[in-house]
């Protein structure tokens, strides 16, 4: 695929059971392949995806992975080295600062 | 301007009465639609997306892995990631449902 | 400024994702460009009556409306959605609008987000 | 025979036509068939209820905290969860949808 | 002689649950006192096609009912469901059954698990 | 309440999210109490609950809380004192032998 500019911001809110979890990870691989930044926010049961390691994947091939700690923490869900332990506030900055944004939840 | 509509459930209401509104004749000219059908909404029927067709431009899509994984054969055309990732940065404004 | 609509369409407490749909929208407040608007809509009409979710161990609500409007930022609900339920009576504010101005509303929007 | 059918749901089509169809003439006599809301089932309207009473008894019952917290006034006596667990106990089988 | 039936009334992949209550099922019939059946209707008669859930990285779909079958328990799927959804070709083994049967086997039943 | 007997089965397969957890902790309450047997397995999303502290007080008020380890080790959930870490066979037999079972998923 010919590359591509831009950034993609998604929010995966749901746990790894999800068909989501799939769509997301050959979603971002193939907008990384392309050369699209990607930059994804974990909230409500999504915070489980720091136990899965297609998430960590992701994460070692360029997306950056922002989990909200408040969710984390809830659910006692250890902290990882592969995300940024964020809030909400980051939310609201990838939503206004990616060129495209995709819900998943 | 280009809106893309990513359903992910079978027969989602809300998802494809909003994109027949957009489709219909209030809608501004020169404007067009886009749907990709995902997940278990690949099994949605024709009948349900019957109306959109109207005074824009609507083209209907599924991701191919996953109407193959439910043994669909879909009457719309299939596209991979590759498309939908162009898709998605083709298209001026993105709902997922 | 970035027009962003999230969409509350299910029923109130089966989980604790409308609560956290509506800190959510709080929390897009925080970067100052953002204008955010929270749609009731279908099922979620149900969640502005004057329910009390703490009988449940649910989340809370009001109070993130209540922030949500109190920062400048609006609440609306679908006429066709609360009429069909037959639900006169809201526990709080809302901007009650016709589907024609929601689907307006939805054209517009930068980001849309709808919640589950 | 006494069957109970705890609805999570609101309007949970496959839960109230197998009680109704269960409720229907062709059920034995002297079966009987409760249904207890929960949940979001609490609003469930009463029209779809309405085909839940024929040649067995019929006793539609919700949950007295999950009615309040949504501020339901169900026009079905409610119970707490003393009632739920003495409900579940006296009936003979129960499915919980 | 405890009798069993799980339902299956969902679309297949949209999580993994569908494959995880066959997994169940078939766990199940540990218990040598256990009849089990599984019970797929509405949308969960869709899993009954010719499904490749590898493709999407779901979970296995015809092992379990494969097990199932050769362990003496039931697959059942509701003739209602199938001909509302146009199915008429199966990419495995099912007893098609008439709502009546359907009901009454519910009722019969020792255990029902409506699986979602 | 007065006393009751029996044994009542419960399986929960959801995640801490869902309304379920709220109705299962207050109907073992009150089971407990009036002195019913309670048994519960956790399987897919419902093991997280391992992270969950009121399954915990439920375990130390009496019911028996028992994991399908199978689906707790793919989630990476770590394994907790109080529960038993069982399988499918252990809900096959508690299917099987409670008085009434309430399936919650």
């Amino acid at each position: 695929m010919s590359q591509m500019k831009g950034k993609l911001g998604i929010l995966l809110a749901t746990s790894p059971e999800s068909e989501n979890t799939h769509t997301v990870v050959r979603l971002t691989e193939t907008a990384l392949t392309a050369g699209v930044v990607v930059e994804m926010f974990l909230m409500c049961d999504g915070v489980y995806h720091l136990q899965d390691p297609r998430l960590a994947e992701l994460a070692a091939k360029g997306a950056k992975v922002v989990v909200c700690a408040h969710n984390a923490a809830e659910r006692n869900v250890e902290r990882k080295d592969f995300v940024h332990w964020g809030s909400q506030y980051d939310l609201a900055l990838l939503v206004n600062d990616s060129d495209r944004f995709l819900s998943f939840n | 301007m280009k809106t893309l509509h990513i359903i992910r459930e079978k027969d989602h209401a809300l998802a494809i009465s909003t994109a027949r509104d957009q489709a219909g004749p209030a809608s501004a000219a020169g404007n067009e639609l886009a749907v990709l059908l995902i997940h278990d909404a690949v099994l949605t029927g024709e009948d349900r997306l019957g109306g959109l067709s109207a005074t824009v431009t609507v083209t209907i899509m599924v991701l191919k892995d996953d109407a193959a994984a439910r043994a669909v054969e879909s009457p719309y055309p299939s596209i991979d990631y590759d498309g939908m990732l162009k898709l998605v940065f083709d298209s001026d404004k993105v709902i997922c449902w | 400024m970035t027009d962003v609509v999230v969409i509350i369409p299910t029923t109130p407490f089966n989980t604790l994702r409308n609560s956290e749909g509506l800190r959510m929208s709080v929390g897009l407040t925080l970067e100052e460009d953002n204008k955010v608007t929270v749609l009731f809509i279908e099922d979620g009409v149900y969640l502005l009556r004057k329910t009390d979710p703490e009988l449940i161990g649910s989340g809370i609500i009001y109070k993130h409306l209540d922030a949500l409007r109190s920062l400048g930022h609006r609440v609306v609900a679908d006429k066709e959605s609360l009429d069909e339920r037959g639900i006169s009576e809201l526990g709080t504010e809302a901007d009650i609008l016709p589907r024609g101005r929601i689907v307006e509303m939805l054209t517009d929007a930068d980001r849309v987000i709808p919640w589950q």
